[in-house]
């Protein structure tokens, strides 16, 4: 039942297509506008001798150079770097960023990713020079205002994860779990315990396991329930005490809360583990529910995920953690500490993990978190996971009311939390697309895919995540665009299996690259 | 709703109906147990005006000294080196700042071209063949480079000298932790790590050796020697570079690193109070499949045409998951296109000419404030952008008195070091000119001369 | 006569054509990325409620709204203005930027434009609280680094100019001659002489009889010698003591350096009447000629063409004058007066043509070219004329030496300054390709045309001017493709005449949109 | 070679080569007259690596107090208003900041439906059909305005209200002066246009009439009654408008107002110390082909696809030359582009949210001003956002007591109106809270009380 009017139904003005009388004449010189550029690397570009930079004057006497450095010590050639003007340099950067596709262009539902709008608010605070030209080891005295912010947002992500303590130090969500595993093997150490398994459900993401291995620790996989949860007999039957920790995402990467979750809890502190909180997904539960309350001991945040950091094409990003009571001993150095109106770093925590990192973490990212959350404040942050999750479930039914779901069935469960998996495995064995020419395809229409192939466990899975930044008006249009591909694909699935057809390049040869790698630029 | 959400109540109506539920409410209610259930709201303030924000954000900021606020030279592994406008504008661009990670290259092609070309200046600034495309930053590469030892030869120690900064000696003890590796710290002489102690260390249950350069103390080490120290062990050499001297000083790669690691903040990217800002993490080929992070690779598409992928991926956490070579996924990437458009902006006459500039600025600020009263070298090895002294009066209160004066003069190395309680670390960066440098020579100096006399008056 | 290598003759990358193996499906739905984008305005975006402002709580106590603004003069209904959450606005306007061509990412030798680089530097500094949120009323004593920074460029302009009075006032070049005629005609009314008419060439720039027309004055046109100079037996005819004035633009929009200047200034002068440079074309002779040592009285600049202030598409710039001392008395006020350190504006000048406009003209676009003059120097700003006409001198004999100046034939002269006219008088003869046809088929080359059909007096003109930041690479590129737009239309000239294929959209109904004018949106 | 240009040295060589000649010089001694040739350099200083340009340009910003530097009630034409960041964002994209004027729409459908986008928005705003694409900025808006009355009805009469801004007054005159208009001022009565007066001024012969909204004095005007008294002339009616009261204020095209122009910095954009911001310029259908400036028109392609471009260019200077309606060329795109999007981002309810919080705030303030001693009201008309107190001291001296103490109470009606000359006019917006206005209270009662008592003291 469609209570949306037709227009929008039907009018996915991404694909009204103009006729054009003059295509490009067949044969002409001319592909479309980015086809047509090769690429062209900055060390190809440029000419010897040309230069952006004027370095400044040598303001002081000159002594002999092989005296302050001899030559034993200094490098021969110097480095071939590109030779070029600022114009040029300018130009090269620009063109190449219209070879990306951006957040900012268009609808991004890449499950597990949370894109959501960057406000560009948090661009201009973050610039202020009192933020960006601040030195890490600046005392305490002049940096006030920075230990202030970061005292500020540990309380409030504390309070959104509903654990009292928090640092921010770890770098990102997989650096976050590191500290979090190896606050498990410092808290059982304390305790004269050696543990040496990690339990991680088959739905993990894969810096889950991956952080298990760096922090020395055996991987135990969980399976997983009908519903989508945690098998807990599985878990039940494996949790026992050289168990360490269980990692879970909840709701899950099938975008699923876990009903069992106070069960899970019990079972694995019952062992003595700690359960630790991959936070990638607390965009759905921002204000709604808190992992503390759940019984996590251990969060992460990503705050380039739920709190607005801009992924930068692949980071930068933060990770910072909250732990419990029991675990907070253990914490990463420095932590801040309050006195009075004052604030210090405090070096001196004989229990502590030591550092993931250098100097406080990535305080560029606080601003912008930091500026974030005060702007919402605690109902804009509810309102945010709601509407996450009211535009996935949203979207969810979009797709289901178009008659996509016999092709695409949901994996798991009826509703969602803010993100929800499709199996592609019946598109695949009706029309002949699996559920990468889907993706690919979806390029043609001026979307970036949902997650694709991800998590394992769902056979052609397409995992997608909306998030509460997008109109009503955008989520209507892509799924008429995925009914569009499969429509198009009864007739002639060879569409979809050689898009796209439209983006600067098509079909790239991701196994020549990796089977003879070309890293850099010969020169 | 908030300024960053859309829907209305007519959408709302719709949605819900579209859904086949009767509330939002009922949406949550269907799917998390009532224990879990946050029923209060958070104690977070009230949402703000976009322009509060603004107003809050520039107090706290005006709370802080930057360096906009004095005449600084403290470096200590961040230095404030001026960052061209450019980089403002490009990091700035929508379609560099807000995708993520290059998943699907066809539409990624501005990413992945600026990831192989900020591969190919690592590799040629360290004259190494293999670079990734970013690591978190430098004290953490430090870290992740013991570890690919690990995973490499699985020898269970590692060799670190003290030079290395103290930061990048915590995360490695504390990674090292995690998979269970010695750690043995090797002692610094005469202003650079002791050789014979540092060979004495290597032995052939070494996984891994450590050196950094220049060191903590600004001294340029002899890498080679050190490297050499090693060839006889299964060990991995891994050096620690700040990378604005390698236009003057000897590349990693041709001094028998295996592994070059630094901070990359130097190029291109802010102080930012710490961060963020990249690591980077060049090796021999033979280390080619044992890297953490991604790697864009050059190919062809369908038609032919030049393109750029995320390669050799068969090593990262995604794919391999217990296995990989790393846990890490999100890492640097907007920050390492700053690193490379900073290398570019140089250029390759630039790099030479800032390092040369470097090193006589330095050489003047160093001879010039030891023949101050009370002031000594604490070595005498070559520096290039930065130094230590020793001073005859409390650090702390020196720099605090210097401070006073719009003159931050440098790290208190008995911050980190107890064998130097009276050590100060003296950084440059092309933004300090002579003109500063006199000014710091003038106020470092009466701040010397005022502290002993409040001492000798005390005493 | 070749000396640079055939790559960079024949590769021109922007027209390597990859004939992909898939095309866009014929009938297929899916057009050129930027294509398939039908225009959709912010008015016909949104929904009612939706907002990116949140305004401030009323944070004093409320009164009577209609006690303080009676119904009488309140608005009825607001305004209709869009109703859209700051996501969509974002997306809005990137997506219509994408839209545009643009200097950072392309060769734009739009003539007497002066298309040059415009160094980020500059957005940065205008960007200081400092200057951007500076009030123009602040009082002197607290705006002395604003008003010693207009004081700097005053002094730097005059200098290029070589005369030695300067008001940054005007807000852009017409404004600029508006402010020169206008002090022409203080100036003889002030001697008490009422003069009538103001020359100006055939090759002038529209604005230039527009503005005499505005001054009140008569225009009466002189015509253009066999060089492309002035024809002086015209001015030395027409040249009486009813006229006020000479406006020059030298070089002129030929690019041809007036040979007679010398004598044409002692015409002018000889009847007691001014002489008024153009400044547009300043971008040829900085630091190697001055307006003010050929004579001329009163000179205007393009801050926004020589001297790198962004043209934004249509704006903003500023166009301050110079004048001799005789014209001094006449400025606009306020001028600023420096005395000791201290500096001042003053108001109090009786005989002051008065205001062109509110307070000290566009103090944003003097930051801008102040910086660059600061980044240059005197050193610098000759380097930029130079290069400038060596690239344009360059740039005609690559087409020359291509075998185009028979189908395009330079207009006027054998060398030229900063930029050149060709006409493509032979090329529609031979060829039945128009000027127009040239451009847009240019335009599928990824280049900005240069000036077409100005100047008027140059059958089907072309008007190319490089600039001195591009390349040597560029020029070549452009003139190959050149070249081939001409090759290709000895085949098939409906290529250009129906050119532009690759554009977001292609040659547009402007006859229509004159005929029946939609200037807003219906709501 | 600087660091803009390119031109190796065996970039020269091969380009002279081409043109044929044997060097640069010989391009400009063919050309160049040579009692015309500048033979020394220009005496300007030594040009400036980047880092030092900005050190400067810094240094003289930190001699401004700015609105950031001081709590401040400066208006009088212009405001500090909160300009989003998306603003500086989108201004600063390439795309938008570098183009020319786009003579090629096809290759500029961004900037024209900008404009398109625009022109829309300001025909709301005003309630009036025709917009251009901008003019300067406000006060030369109002010489356009009286110079398209001037090409539209020829007459030689300009009747002109004190209310208007001194600064458009000014620029109106200079201009009349160039085509021989006269200009009569009407003096305000009880803060406003005194209507007697008014309508005695307009004759068979008065081309246009000119008032302002709110008035100089911050006084809303009776526009209807004002427009109403010019219905039987000749003249064509010109309203100079603040566009922001336009959410509560009612617009120039529901008052009989021919032609509505305006200051349109306070559309998001920056106070720059006076410029660049934008004058916008909106009319009745009558004047659409008087009108000075571009305007954007839809359109279609070849294809049927919708499209924008410049149209009714017949109008203009490049095409009409000396018979066009105005000489303008340059206006300000990307200041009516901050325009546009700042009005979209108020939105529908913003503006108006923002004119009544404007309204209470001004209310607060007024109150609490003139129950100061020594404070009283200079009128007591309505007023939204700007009032006018008269000071019972020297008003030059009180401002600069308040700004010693970190409060800037607004501009010195002396400075611009003899018979003002104890007025002082104070200006708000949504910038200066409640806490900003009680401050302003605390320093002015302060300042005005200590004035008083030195110049008790001193007689
Ligand atoms: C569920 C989940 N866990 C962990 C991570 C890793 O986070 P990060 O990329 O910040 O290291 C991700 C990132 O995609 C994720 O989706
Ligand atoms: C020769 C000439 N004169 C005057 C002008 C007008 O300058 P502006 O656009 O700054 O008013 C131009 C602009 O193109 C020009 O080329």
């Amino acid at each position: 039942m469609s209570t949306i009017n037709d227009n929008v139904l039907h009018g996915d003005p991404g694909v009204e297509a103009h006729e054009p009388s003059h295509r490009v004449p067949v044969g002409g010189e001319v592909a479309s506008p980015l086809q047509r550029e090769a690429a062209v690397t900055i060390f190809e570009k440029g000419a010897k001798g040309r230069r952006a930079f004027t370095a400044p004057r040598l303001d002081v006497p000159e002594a002999d150079g092989e005296q302050l450095l001899p030559t034993a010590l200094r490098r021969r050639e110097p480095p071939r770097l590109p030779e070029i003007s600022e114009p040029e340099l300018v130009r090269h950067y620009v063109n190449l960023s219209k070879r990306n596709f951006d957040l900012d262009s268009g609808f991004y539902p890449l499950g597990s990713c949370t894109m959501k709008h960057n406000p560009r608010l948090h661009e201009r605070v973050a610039a202020l020079p009192g933020h960006a030209r601040l030195h890490p080891l600046q005392s305490a005295e002049h940096s006030q205002g920075a230990l202030a912010l970061m005292h500020n947002l540990e309380h409030a992500l504390g309070e959104v994860a509903g654990l009292p303590h928090v640092s921010l130090q770890p770098s990102a969500g997989s650096h976050g779990e590191l500290a979090g595993v190896l606050l498990t093997k410092a808290y059982h150490e304390d305790r004269g315990e050696t543990r040496t398994k990690v339990l991680t459900p088959d739905t993990a993401h894969g810096t889950n396991p991956a952080t298990v291995t760096m922090a020395g620790y055996e991987v135990v996989k969980v399976g997983t329930n009908p519903d989508g949860g945690v098998d807990v007999d599985d878990l039940r039957a494996k949790a026992d005490t050289d168990v360490a920790c269980l990692m879970l995402t909840n709701p899950n990467t099938l975008g699923i809360f876990d009903a069992n979750i106070e069960e899970i809890a019990e079972i694995v502190h019952a062992v003595g583990a700690t359960l630790y909180y991959d936070g990638a997904n607390l965009n759905a539960v921002m204000g709604l529910s808190r992992p503390g309350d759940m019984g996590f001991d251990i969060v992460h945040f990503n705050l380039h995920k739920s709190f607005t950091q801009p992924h930068g094409g692949g980071g930068p990003g933060a990770g910072p953690i909250a732990v419990s009571d029991r675990i907070e001993p253990y914490l990463p150095r420095p932590v801040i500490v309050r006195e009075g109106d004052a604030f210090r770093l405090d070096e001196d925590r004989p229990k502590s993990i030591g550092k993931l990192r250098g100097f406080q973490g990535n305080y560029g990212c606080f601003v912008r978190s930091y500026a974030y959350i005060c702007s919402l404040g605690a109902e804009g942050l509810k309102d945010a996971s709601e509407t996450a999750v009211l535009n996935a479930n949203y979207l969810l039914a979009r797709l289901r009311n178009l008659d996509v779901a016999d092709r695409l069935p949901l994996a798991f469960g009826e509703l969602c939390m803010h993100e929800f998996v499709l199996s592609g495995a019946p598109m695949k064995r009706d029309l002949g697309i699996k559920t990468l020419d889907l993706a690919k395809r979806l390029l043609d229409h001026g979307y970036h895919p949902p997650t694709v192939y991800f998590p394992l466990l769902v056979d052609e899975a397409l995992l997608i995540e909306p998030t509460e930044t997008e109109t009503r008006e955008t989520l209507d249009a892509f799924a008429v665009a995925v009914a569009a591909v499969l429509r198009e694909a009864e007739d002639d699935p060879e569409l979809a299996r050689n898009a796209p057809y439209t983006t600067p390049v098509r079909r790239l040869d991701e196994a020549g690259a990796a089977k003879r790698p070309v890293i850099r630029q010969p020169l | 709703m908030s300024r960053y959400t859309a829907t209305t109540d007519a959408d709302l109506e719709a949605m819900l109906a579209e859904i086949g539920v009767s509330s939002l409410q009922e949406i949550f209610d269907r799917q998390i147990p009532a224990g879990v259930r946050l029923e209060g709201p958070l104690d977070l303030p009230e949402g703000l005006p976009e322009q509060e924000v603004y107003a809050h954000l520039r107090e706290l900021a005006a709370r802080n000294t930057s360096a906009e606020d004095e005449i600084t030279f403290l470096g200590a592994g961040m230095y404030d080196h001026y960052v061209p406008a450019v980089i403002d504008m490009l990091m700035g661009r929508s379609e560099f700042l807000t995708p993520y990670t290059p998943y699907q290259p066809e539409i990624s092609q501005g990413g992945l071209q600026v990831m192989f070309e900020y591969q190919t200046a690592i590799s040629e600034l360290t004259a190494l063949p293999v670079s990734n495309a970013s690591v978190y930053e430098g004290p953490s590469a430090v870290a992740a480079a013991a570890y690919l030892a690990h995973i490499a030869n699985g020898k269970g120690r590692v060799v670190v000298s003290r030079g290395v900064h103290p930061h990048a000696r915590a995360a490695l003890a504390t990674l090292a932790a995690g998979y269970g590796h010695e750690v043995v710290e090797i002692e610094l002489r005469d202003g650079v790590t002791d050789p014979d102690a540092w060979a004495e260390a290597i032995d052939g249950e070494t996984g891994a050796v450590i050196f950094q350069q220049p060191n903590f103390l600004g001294a340029v080490e002899d890498a080679e020697a050190l490297a050499g120290a090693a060839k006889e062990s299964p060990a991995v050499v891994v050096g620690s570079y700040d990378p604005i001297p390698l236009g003057i000083v000897k590349p990693p790669g041709e001094c028998g690193v295996d592994v070059a690691v630094g901070e990359g903040q130097t190029l291109g990217n802010r102080l930012d109070f710490g961060g963020p800002s990249f690591g980077f993490f060049a090796a021999t080929q033979a280390y080619l499949r044992r890297m953490p992070g991604r790697i864009a690779g050059e190919t062809t598409d369908v038609d032919g045409r030049r393109g750029f992928v995320l390669t050799l991926q068969t090593r990262e956490q995604h794919i391999r998951r217990e296995k990989a070579t790393s846990n890490i996924c999100t890492a640097q990437a907007l920050n390492a296109l700053a690193g490379v458009v900073y290398l570019s902006w140089l250029g390759r006459e630039g790099l030479v000419e800032l390092g040369e500039l470097l090193l006589q600025r330095t050489h003047y600020a160093r001879e010039a404030l030891v023949a101050l009263d009370g002031v000594s070298a604490l070595h005498e090895q070559p520096v290039v952008r930065e130094f230590a002294v020793r001073l005859d009066a409390d650090v702390d209160a020196v720099i605090r008195r210097c401070q006073e004066q719009g003159v931050n003069p440098g790290f208190a190395l008995g911050r980190e070091y107890d064998e130097f309680p009276d050590g100060l670390l003296v950084a440059l960066t092309e933004q300090r000119s002579r003109k500063d440098i006199d000014r710091l020579v003038e106020v470092l100096g009466a701040a010397v001369a005022a502290e002993r006399t409040r001492v000798g008056a005390a005493s």
